[in-house]
């Protein structure tokens, strides 16, 4: 197969279903000409015209609640908020109106929305350009939240939540955005269900729940741990909700063993529900030793490259914790 | 322009329609019929009527968290709304959203607000959408006096005038949010100047003259449609509290009782008979129908059926 | 001891802390003669005049933008969002700004602010209007979380919040301000540490770990299962962050089985993160049964009053989930 | 007002030590001696050194992400500034914050911002302050035009405007936000007439004449101090990409060099010639101490020590 990069599957996801349908629009800051803070959109404002992709003001809050109002009077909309850092410009619309309208007006309307995200450190854009906040929106009912860690995934993912009649966060890893995978041919029309985790490795001796760019690391751990003999099972859940509990309970059952990661500030985040699920469960009877967690430290994102690495899990950190869990 | 006589028939009837059920909606939280809150706009009904009244079904409004003359006027259900209000089944939102939520998509009223400018923003992507498609519509958003200090105020203003798109921003000055004066939120006192920062026209009318409100909404669509979003500000009172609960001390009885000489049902009642357009008899006829459309919500609501616990779970996702 | 009301209390807090520290301001939507949307603070503008207690226009963003900027500068203020649904407005500031200046300043400065917002169902007041977001401002490294549950815990815990250099959010319970509770006399100043957890209740046989209004419907259900001979231990952790974790561990190590139960969507909730701490300590070993977690329904808060007290944690359920465990 | 030969000598050491503080930085980034990115403000040096050359330390500032002209306008330490985008200890936010988080309280900088708009509400809350203590001080607020379409700004302007705050709000609009032309994300042509939204006063300058722009702020802070805040638009332009990566399709290589033209820096040179301010002797030497100013913080940074993970949780709480 092909390989492509994460950022490039994005970009065929978005054109492959805007081709599609008309119906569907793209808006952000500099998504046009600049073809986006990270080149996703590149080629598309060329493609479609400025009456499909357009380049917004600085407006996070408003451009959220114009994506909302337009998917909910007809058209399906994806919107790009350039760092998901300034999402907290738009927790209002985002949580108050897209995310509840449905319920509240008793089932009137839908909202056939996307709001695209990139989150994560790594790029020394520091404190207020590298924050994980998924945990926030997977709290909210009314919003489904998807992570992708590969090219594969993210191009599968993000056509079926532009096809999802409801708001889907999707947040992708600045990290991941260059990474090359196999992808199907352009054209090639796959979609992967929301709510469906992935088993990236299989293994017998360690189950690690992960998701994002947590992901190749964590694979990474496995193949050199494997070399001592240490078999570890990584399971990508891709999506937060829906979230796969089955897939995770299973997993730990055969292991036994669970560790959890994440890039996110460890307390607070969605591990405690993983953790949960896992432990509120049957697997609980098959573990045999407490359910780690490792997320980052519970700083804010240090622009000093050398710190900025390691207050995120690294290999050594999940290696760590791998082993101190047998 | 002069409105047909039909057309002054529904203004009226409107009105009155809406302040018999707010003062409904009062007697049922005394009888303890209901629970939670409610924001009545009693003094105001010539706002969301006349603008309202002026507009087709494909027209879209957001309204407020103080809009049930915005709803009655732009021809919701009165059942429906009685209903939800009383949080029943057969309610606009099925009893799961109340009176700071009530909708009705079928009439394009794409819902209240309970946040204050929170309709701002989703005005400005439906009016995309009907740019999008090239429709020959519009759409309106209500807010309020305190909401034009909101960010999303300024935000959605400015997106809508970059984008040319074809929304009527109505800013019901009632001179309060909450027990805010104007004159202590904002250094100035006219709202309508906010436009000109945008690139945008704005007009200050009389909120209570239901006449001219209809006259200039027909007029400001025509505009829109040819250039663009445009703010109206109209400028009004609240007669009762903010809420339920409110003691009133940020004002004077003087001041209060000062409007209520300018109440907009009286005075289109006036103008009715000064210009002879309705008799004595044909106006009694129609309070004596809101009266009796009241009655029979109130009695729809209290017969309906509670919304079930099962069904919790139905809307949270399409 | 005297019998006063949450909201008294913590009126009490504010106006004993502003009478002893000049530098302490107050603002917020109908603060002033309005008394607050609840009340809390009647009374206030009358004693410290319009310089220390502002009505401010409704702009959540600025002005809790203002308040981080009074207090990076010298004084420490105090600012009332109405509903806690909209710190969605302001959490750009509060989260990207008050939380992270001093750390991304190196140090320079700090935020001496108190962020005070109630949260939680039963008012009737629908789905903007409902909310229980804690989860999110606990999962931010720089800001400090408390929710009292009785006046006394109020009135302590808020002293020492607005004394703490760091912005802290206090959430409070609708709910609970017209509950009353022994209080000390006024001017008798007492403060509860950040950090402490107060166990509500001793028992042997279950731990409840929760916070907020649902530590007085835990409390019910103890003294109902009192009688069919059933101790249960009710901890209030009443500061998410900073967190005890000892006493929820040692809570835990001793009865062996926990219920986690918070008001908030159990998805996401900070349920999550209790429930992590104890699986992840020592405590794994002591337990004999899944730790449980018992949460709002996921779903946002309905109009309807039968329904709205359906969605959260009622008696009945509590006392299902712990014979459940048993 | 005429300026003292000292105070001419301080504005064009000052905006050459930014120029030469951006290239050196830029060449950095090429070298590889940097990860992250930079925001260069070549070619708007006049706004920032203008202005705050015209202030005391007691005044407040509030930093853009473009603001390295503003701080050392504000007399920020350059060897320490250098420091902290080279992520050193010895920065000034120990290498925590790097160029988009610099600040120094001790020279009256409250910070530079990572977010767009994001120092404004925190300038009111300065003024708050200098207000309540009855200070002779104001805080002055930069930010760019794209800046302007936040929420944030109108919040804050109409908070500041409302409390009549001492606060000097600073656009400096460089024609673009990003890639974004102000002609698509707004539609009117002069940003200052926002302020009469607020009931301000609100002035536009050219933002490349840096003796005008501190003899303005000269006199907008004896203004505000007397009737309350200001908005004060700067028009100038950014020779640079928006950062580190921009292929700027967005404008043409024409308008770039128009601008060029138009360089703060060879303006501020001539007219203190043609003025017989300043020998070319005399302004040579400037040059050249620019240069070594700028070696030396090279050099300083360079021989810095990193930051330790040990201290990582140090300044997360005070
Ligand atoms: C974002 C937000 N802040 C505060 C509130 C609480 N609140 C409800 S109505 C209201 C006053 C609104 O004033 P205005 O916009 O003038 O409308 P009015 O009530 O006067 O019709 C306030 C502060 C809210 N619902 N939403
Ligand atoms: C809230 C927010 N949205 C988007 C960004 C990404 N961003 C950084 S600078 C910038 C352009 C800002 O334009 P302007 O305010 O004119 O300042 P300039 O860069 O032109 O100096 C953008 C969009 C951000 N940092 N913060
Ligand atoms: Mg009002
Ligand atoms: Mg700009």
């Amino acid at each position: 197969m092909r390989e492509i990069t994460y950022a490039q599957a994005l970009n065929e996801a978005m054109s492959e279903e805007m081709r599609a349908d008309k119906n569907i629009i793209f808006m952000g800051e500099d998504v046009g000409v600049y073809g986006g803070a990270f080149g996703v959109s590149r080629g598309m404002f060329e493609e479609f015209g400025p009456e499909r992709v357009m380049d917004t003001p600085i407006s996070e809050l408003a451009i959220t609640g114009c994506a909302a109002g337009a998917s909910m009077t007809g058209l399906i909309t994806i919107v790009e908020i350039m760092f998901s850092d300034f999402m907290t410009l738009a927790m209002e619309q985002l949580v108050n109106q897209a995310a509840k309208n449905r319920f509240q007006f008793g089932g009137q309307g839908s909202v056939p929305m996307v709001l695209r995200a990139p989150g994560g450190s790594g790029t020394g854009a520091a404190e207020q350009h590298s924050q994980s906040l998924e945990a926030w929106v997977a709290h909210v009912p009314g919003l489904k939240v998807v992570i992708p860690s590969t090219p594969y995934d993210a191009k599968g993912l993000l056509k079926t939540s532009i096809r999802d009649p409801n708001p889907v966060v999707f947040l992708e890893q600045k990290l991941l955005y260059r990474t090359k995978g196999p992808v199907p041919e352009i054209g090639d029309d796959y979609t992967i269900p929301l709510g469906k985790a992935d088993i990236k490795r299989e293994g017998k001796d360690v189950t690690i729940i992960t998701y994002g760019r947590m992901v190749p690391r964590s694979l990474k751990v496995a193949e050199d741990l494997a070399k001592e003999g240490i078999d570890i099972e990584v399971v990508d859940i891709r999506s937060l909700v829906p979230l796969d509990k089955e897939t995770l309970i299973k997993s730990a059952k055969k292991t036994g063993k669970v560790l959890v990661v994440h890039e996110a500030c460890q307390t607070g985040g969605f591990g405690g529900e993983l953790v949960s699920v896992v432990v509120d469960s049957d697997a609980f009877f098959y573990l045999d030793a407490p359910v780690r967690r490792l997320g980052g430290l519970d700083v804010p994102i240090p622009y000093n490259p050398n710190l900025e690495a390691q207050v995120v899990p690294t290999e050594e950190k999940i290696t760590a914790a791998v082993k101190d869990l047998l | 322009m002069k409105l047909s006589k039909e057309k002054h028939k529904e203004l009226y009837l409107k009105m009155m329609q809406t302040r018999r059920f707010e003062e409904t909606a009062a007697r049922l939280f005394v009888e303890g019929k209901v629970h939670g809150t409610a924001h009545f706009c009693i003094g105001e009904e010539a706002t969301g009527v006349g603008v309202c009244s002026a507009l087709e079904v494909e027209d879209y409004i957001l309204q407020t968290h103080r809009g049930h003359n915005q709803g009655i006027g732009k021809n919701m259900d009165i059942n429906r709304m009685m209903a939800e209000f009383r949080g029943k089944e057969t309610g606009y939102c099925k009893g799961k959203g109340g009176c700071m939520h009530i909708a009705d998509f079928s009439v394009g009223s794409l819902g209240a607000n309970g946040v204050v400018g929170g309709g701002i923003p989703i005005a400005t992507g439906a009016a995309l959408k009907q740019k999008y498609n090239k429709e020959k519509n519009i759409t309106v958003c209500f807010f309020g006096d305190g909401a034009s200090n909101e960010g999303a105020f300024h935000e959605s203003l400015n997106l809508a005038a970059a984008w040319k798109l074809p929304v009527l921003f109505v800013c019901t000055n009632n001179q309060y949010g909450m027990s805010t004066s104007t004159k202590i939120s904002m250094a100035i006192n006219d709202i309508s100047i906010r436009a000109a920062g945008y690139g945008m026209k704005g007009i200050n009318l009389d909120g209570n003259d239901v006449v001219n409100i209809y006259n200039e909404t027909v007029k400001a669509k025509k505009y829109i449609l040819e250039n663009g979003p445009m703010l109206m500000v109209l400028e009004t009172y609240r007669w009762m509290g903010h809420s339920k609960s409110d003691a009133q001390l940020y004002r004077t009885k003087e001041e209060v009782n000062e409007w209520k000489e300018k109440c907009p049902i009286k005075r289109h009642r006036e103008f009715l008979l000064a210009e002879g357009i309705l008799t004595e008899a044909e106006i009694d006829a129609l309070d004596k129908q809101a009266e009796e459309d009241i009655k029979r919500a109130v009695d729809f609501a209290e017969n309906s059926p509670e919304p079930k616990i099962e069904d919790i779970f139905d809307d949270v996702y399409a």
